[in-house]
């Protein structure tokens, strides 16, 4: 049995005029079947880029320079364009941040969404538009029909969403990639379209990958979490190994750093400073030759200046790219 | 403790579309708003998108002026002040906004911007200017050789602690804080809020604190002020809010945030809908199509915001029991 | 700057324009004969050695008459472009800092004035006004102030809502500060984009009214009126029409280079 | 669609008043009299006050425009003081040549800009790019009068490929006024073609960066699709309203063009009545061509809700 994805060493970097970027810088993981895993991390971390990899979309002046992206076994590495273009869409599919700008605001959404299932299937028009209407039911939209013919601006965001989450999956993709697809709407409707989101997924039984920057998002949703920074996986493991043992000192720090309601439980002690990471986030194009969050580190040894940290397994499900977690053999 | 800012039944109307043939339609930004500062104290201000939470602020600061209400600061009415009393007043109220990177302007030095505001005092000679914005640039973590740089060669961090450095340069006695942290990453988030809150008891500053993130909000609050589509509809102590919410609204918004911690399932209030637009606000009560406690008056009659117990203030027919 | 050095095609438009300049300073030590010496023997000769690009119906050396054309078809886009580029800057800034019913009847104007097609407000106000050196600065310019003060007024209108102009505000700073400190250094840009169109255009459209013979007045050798007095001559010595429009396409081509090369620089949207 | 567009006409209203104050103003505030200016200074004193009655120039200049632009509503665009004739049904005559000439330039600059545009911002950054660009750069610099004239030298004179001289109109014989048309409007045209293949060209790449372009690819369309139908239908709406302005350059550039080839169109006409010092022609033709092309603003402005669902009517 294959992982429905598998990324071995991953290279994206990027050709620009002050250098080359590293983007994704040796990423590897992989998601199982139905499995709801989240790449979480901060801006430029090649959280996005990980994604854009997987469809083979890294937008110009990107690469893919090295490693190996197995889809239920089978290497897209070594796929041909035409290939490639067969499983854009129809296995994988992707959600985008934005919904005011990632559907086409000059197309109907019903146009967009027949579409979708055009290029993938052999239907009629009509069939593909009860297929349409059907999907935007599952993610509950309202009055799907009406909605058909209307424009993308027509839409409130939260209603954009669902349409993107509905077109994602019209064809039971066996993943779904979903770049931080609640990160632009309001609180109360963030928890909706999450909900929505991953009821449908595992109604199709499809795996998702879900790229975020929001931890506690990650804990209501993840199977498994998988940690970058600076285009690299510095940890990962299941969602519970991952929130009550992180192992990795940037993991320790981020989940510190966010500001959290209490619960009632809690005392009424008066409040700690947040804990803080000092340092900024290191230039791509000027990584440091040994961990790259080593000079943020306060545990960090002289090793971890010196050498890139492979991942230590820490466990079945749980590894660690850090120095201190060193283990033997 | 004496408030440092108060404003009462602050209103402010825009036009919107409209033209040759058609008339305009009224928006009710912000529409009866009204709560207070206290010396020392941070207030925070939250609300989703389009609550009128950001005008507020603005409002407080005179960048834009109230169709009705008024405005107190230190004391004084400063709802219609204007000319050099109103700039001289200025230098007491500074603004943080929340983009760093279009709330600086790309073509000035970063030394020049942080003391632009100080050239409105003829008697703060260059000499003193520079040695203020040293001591400020040195407060917020900058280091001052820095400052004949462009911000451009700043990271978003750096940038805001930039704009910090150019509200506390003017020695404020309050600071409207706009999202100040909302484009930051959460690992430099957490220290430009650590910096906020040193700066506030070393200056004994008072903060009007505007944000969407009810996380960040309950870790720097002293009280929060809760808006929904233009009306503030509950005031209170932080604890008493996020323990003890009584407006319906409150206690959704707040079950509907997520918490970093496994195993943690939040009990969630189903809420349905989405905001509804300003431009057509719901009649009544604005938050009784979605909420579910809603009965005939909410419909009808807007709810007076009024005092429930000490400190507690609540826009709502029937609010939660305590 | 350094991103312009790298760039060369803009590299390319400045030289062209620097040869222009050259040229048009020292058309004097450059141009081999008198450009307004009429010698009737010569008249409508082929090139020649001493009159390399042929002589015209009244014998003047072509060759001389395209070097001095610089000077006039140069400093007539030059004066144009600095008339359109004041009275836009100041017309957009106004109506886009103060709004309302300023900003209203400004731009009602500029609309009418950009309701006729270019030129043809151009040769409209040549002819009733006579064509003389100043009228045709005017006309060409007149045509441009719209353009400038629409770029102006669209950047004044986005940048007082910009944060930083909100900070300058709330610092206490007066209008006139924050015209001049804030809004008037970022609008630099496109303004210096539009400029390099404007003489590229002007340079053109001096052309085609000097081409119907409302331009600089003859026998000031502009590069139309050598055109428009070579065209008779076409058949016999088509060269005579060809050095002319190649001088006016090169002078352009170099303005556009330029254009090009600074907008992709100072506008990173446009790559 | 409709209520919009009368809805534009009567916002027009303004600009269209302005546009015939400026017309009226530009032969009024002529330094000297008028009346003087258009007969010469030797002339007979009867004749130029003669003029002077005809044309009302003894009244107060309100009086006038108000006068004048009264009989505008009804029609009368006045007299031509050379011919005599309506200046209206002048312009009438000759305006078809001018509409052919303009709308084939159009055609042909739109049929060849949108392909290459398009192209080119496929292409980008590559040597057919380049091509493209310095193509387009070109000829965006030469002089169309210039072009017309090696036109005629080359395909007329050297190939003897088109007449020379002498005109037939489209409507008498259609191939045989197509030939007399087709070197005028290629080199009005070319100006044009290349400002919209550049604004296509750049609108494309503004388009391509856009998320939903992304989005159509990861739905597994190929890239043609997601060229033609998802970036163009969006990148066309810039490009239309350029189309716009770019049709009032025609209708300049026919000024010229038509002198150029001695087609008989409205261009030809007014530099004709200029030269004849026949201002109330001269008026007439103006504002006849102002409002042509306002119209033609119109109809994109209108157009563009096709092509960008947002735009509110």
């Amino acid at each position: 049995m294959f992982p429905v994805l598998k990324i071995d060493d991953l290279q994206t970097h990027f050709f620009t005029r002050t250098g080359i970027a590293k983007a994704i810088d040796g990423v590897g993981f992989h998601i199982d079947k139905g499995e709801i895993v989240c790449v979480v991390g901060e801006s430029g971390c090649g959280k996005s880029m990980t994604a854009l990899s997987v469809l083979r979309l890294v937008p110009h002046p990107g690469r893919i320079v090295g490693g190996e992206i197995w889809l239920d076994g089978q290497n897209l590495m070594a796929f041909s364009e035409r290939e490639m273009r067969e499983v854009r869409g129809d296995r994988v599919s992707m959600i985008f941040q934005e919904p005011m700008v990632s559907l086409n605001p000059a197309f109907t959404i019903g146009n967009q969404l027949i579409e979708a299932v055009r290029v993938h299937r052999k239907a009629s028009r009509a069939e593909a538009w009860e297929r349409s209407v059907e999907m935007l039911r599952r993610v509950d939209l309202p009055s799907p029909e009406a909605r058909m013919n209307a424009y993308p601006h027509e839409l409130s965001g939260g209603m954009r969403q669902r349409v993107m989450i509905a077109e994602a999956l019209l064809l039971d993709p066996v993943l779904l990639l979903a770049d931080e697809p609640t990160t632009a709407l309001d609180v109360t409707v963030q928890a909706q379209v999450l909900d929505v989101m991953v009821r449908a997924a595992r109604e199709s039984g499809t795996a998702v990958m879900m790229i975020t920057h929001n931890l506690a998002v990650v804990s209501e949703i993840a199977d498994r979490v998988v940690v970058m920074y600076a285009g690299r996986v510095v940890e990962q493991g299941t969602t519970e190994e991952i929130f009550t043992r992180p192992a990795h000192p940037y993991t320790q720090g981020l989940l510190r750093a966010i500001p959290t309601l209490s619960t009632a439980a809690e005392d009424d002690a008066p409040r700690q400073p947040l804990y803080e990471m000092g340092g900024l986030v290191p230039s791509l194009t000027d990584l440091p030759p040994g961990c790259a969050f080593c000079p943020r580190c306060s545990a960090a040894i002289d090793l971890c200046a010196a050498q890139k940290p492979p991942a230590f397994p820490l466990g079945e499900t749980h590894a660690a790219a850090c120095w201190l977690r060193r283990t033997e053999g | 403790m004496a408030d440092i800012l108060a404003v009462e039944n602050l209103q402010k109307h825009f036009e919107y579309g409209g033209g040759l043939l058609r008339k305009p339609r009224l928006v009710r930004a912000v529409d009866g708003v009204s709560f207070s500062v206290r010396e020392g104290e941070t207030i925070g201000l939250v609300g989703e998108s389009g609550c009128g939470k950001s005008t507020t602020g603005r409002l407080a600061m005179r960048l834009i002026d109230a169709t009705a209400g008024s405005i107190r600061f230190a004391g004084a009415d400063i709802t219609r002040l204007g000319g050099r009393p109103l700039k001289t007043l200025r230098a007491q109220m500074q603004m943080i906004f929340q983009d760093p990177h279009s709330s600086l302007d790309p073509r000035m030095k970063v030394g020049d911007l942080i003391g632009e505001g100080l050239r409105l005092f003829p008697e703060i000679d260059a000499a003193a200017r520079a040695g203020r914005i040293a001591e400020a640039m040195e407060r917020v973590g900058l280091r001052p050789e820095h400052a004949d740089r462009y911000p451009h060669e700043f990271s978003g961090g750096q940038r805001q602690r930039i704009g910090i450095a150019r509200a506390i340069v003017m020695t404020p006695k309050l600071v409207v804080a706009d999202e100040p942290v909302s484009a930051l990453d959460v690992s430099i988030q957490a220290q430009v809020i650590n910096l906020l809150e040193r700066l506030r008891s070393d200056l004994g500053l008072s903060y009007l604190f505007i944000s969407h993130d009810l996380g960040v909000v309950e870790h720097i609050s002293d009280r929060i002020v809760v808006m929904y589509l233009g009306r503030v509809v509950e005031f209170a102590d932080c604890r008493a809010i996020f323990r003890h919410p009584r407006h319906p609204y409150t206690k959704t918004l707040i079950s509907a945030i997520p918490i970093p911690r496994f195993g943690v399932k939040r009990e969630r209030i189903p809420l349905t809908g989405e905001v509804p637009s300003p431009l057509d606000p719901p009649s009544g009560c604005h938050f009784h199509p979605r909420c579910p406690f809603a009965r005939e008056r909410c419909r009808t009659e807007t709810p007076p915001f009024r005092r429930l117990s000490d400190g507690h203030w609540i826009a709502c027919h029937h609010p939660l029991e305590d | 700057m350094a991103r312009f050095w790298a760039n060369k095609a803009g590299v390319a438009g400045l030289a062209i324009i620097v040869v222009c300049i050259l040229v048009a300073i020292f058309a004097p030590l450059l141009a081999p004969h008198d450009p307004l010496a009429i010698d009737i023997s010569l008249q409508g000769m082929e090139p020649s050695e001493a009159y390399p690009f042929g002589n015209d119906e009244f014998g003047r050396d072509i060759l001389s008459r395209v070097i001095y054309g610089a000077r006039i078809s140069l400093g007539i886009s030059l004066f144009s472009v600095i008339f359109s580029l004041g009275l836009g800057v100041v017309l957009g800034a106004v109506a886009g800092f103060y709004g309302r019913g300023i900003d209203n009847a400004i731009m009602r104007v500029m609309d009418a004035t950009m309701a006729f097609p270019a030129i043809l407000l151009a040769i409209a106000i040549v002819a009733a006004m006579g064509s003389n050196m100043f009228n045709v600065v005017i006309a060409l310019g007149i045509v441009y102030v719209p353009r400038f003060a629409r770029i102006i007024r669209g950047a004044v209108i986005s940048l007082k809502t910009r944060e930083f102009v909100e900070a300058a505000i709330s610092l206490g700073a007066s209008d006139v500060a924050i015209i001049f400190r804030h809004i008037l250094p970022n609008c630099l840009a496109p303004l210096i984009v539009q400029a390099t169109a404007g003489f590229a255009y002007a340079i053109l459209a001096e052309s085609s009214l000097s081409f119907l013979g409302l331009g600089a007045p003859p026998p000031a050798p502009s590069w139309g009126n050598i055109l428009s007095e070579s065209k008779d001559f076409m058949l016999d010595n088509p060269m005579m029409t060809v050095y002319p429009g190649l001088a006016i396409t090169f002078a352009v081509l170099g303005f556009n280079l330029l254009g090009d090369a600074l907008r992709d620089i100072l506008d990173p949207r446009l790559k | 669609m409709l209520a919009y567009f009368l809805k534009r006409t009567v916002l027009m209203v303004p600009t269209l008043l302005l546009v015939a104050l400026m017309v009226f103003l530009l032969v009024h505030l002529i330094p000297g009299d008028p009346a003087i200016v258009m007969v010469g200074a030797e002339a007979d004193p009867a004749a130029i006050e003669n003029i002077r009655r005809s044309l009302g120039l003894d009244q107060p200049l309100p009086i006038q425009f108000i006068d004048w632009f009264g009989r505008l509503l009804s029609g009368d665009f006045g007299k031509s003081i050379t011919s005599g004739i309506p200046v209206l049904e002048t312009i009438l005559e000759r305006f078809p040549t001018t509409l052919v000439l303009t709308t084939l330039a159009m055609l042909f600059s739109v049929a060849i800009a949108i392909p290459s545009g398009v192209l080119a911002a496929k292409f980008r950054n590559t040597g057919k790019d380049y091509l493209f660009m310095l193509v387009s750069l070109i000829g965006v610099s030469v002089p169309g009068f210039w072009l017309g004239l090696m036109g005629l030298l080359v395909f007329s004179v050297q190939l003897g490929w088109f007449p020379s001289s002498g005109y037939v109109p489209v409507w008498q014989d259609f191939w045989q006024g197509l030939n007399y048309m087709t070197l005028p409007s290629i080199t009005l045209g070319f100006f044009m073609a290349a400002v919209v293949a550049r604004m296509t060209r750049s609108s494309m790449l503004e388009v391509m960066r856009l998320e939903y372009v992304t989005h159509a690819r990861a739905k597994g369309l190929s890239e043609w699709t997601v060229l033609l139908k998802h970036a163009l239908k969006n990148a066309f709406a810039p490009t239309l309203t350029t189309i716009g302005i770019q049709y009032g350059m025609l209708l300049g550039g026919a000024v010229v063009t038509e002198t150029v080839f001695g087609l008989p169109g409205l261009g030809r006409f007014v530099v004709q009545s200029i030269y004849g010092r026949d201002y109330p022609a001269v008026q007439g033709c103006i504002l006849f061509i102002a409002l042509v092309y306002m119209f033609v603003n119109l109809a994109v402005d209108v157009l563009y809700k096709v092509f960008d669902p947002r735009v509110k009517f």
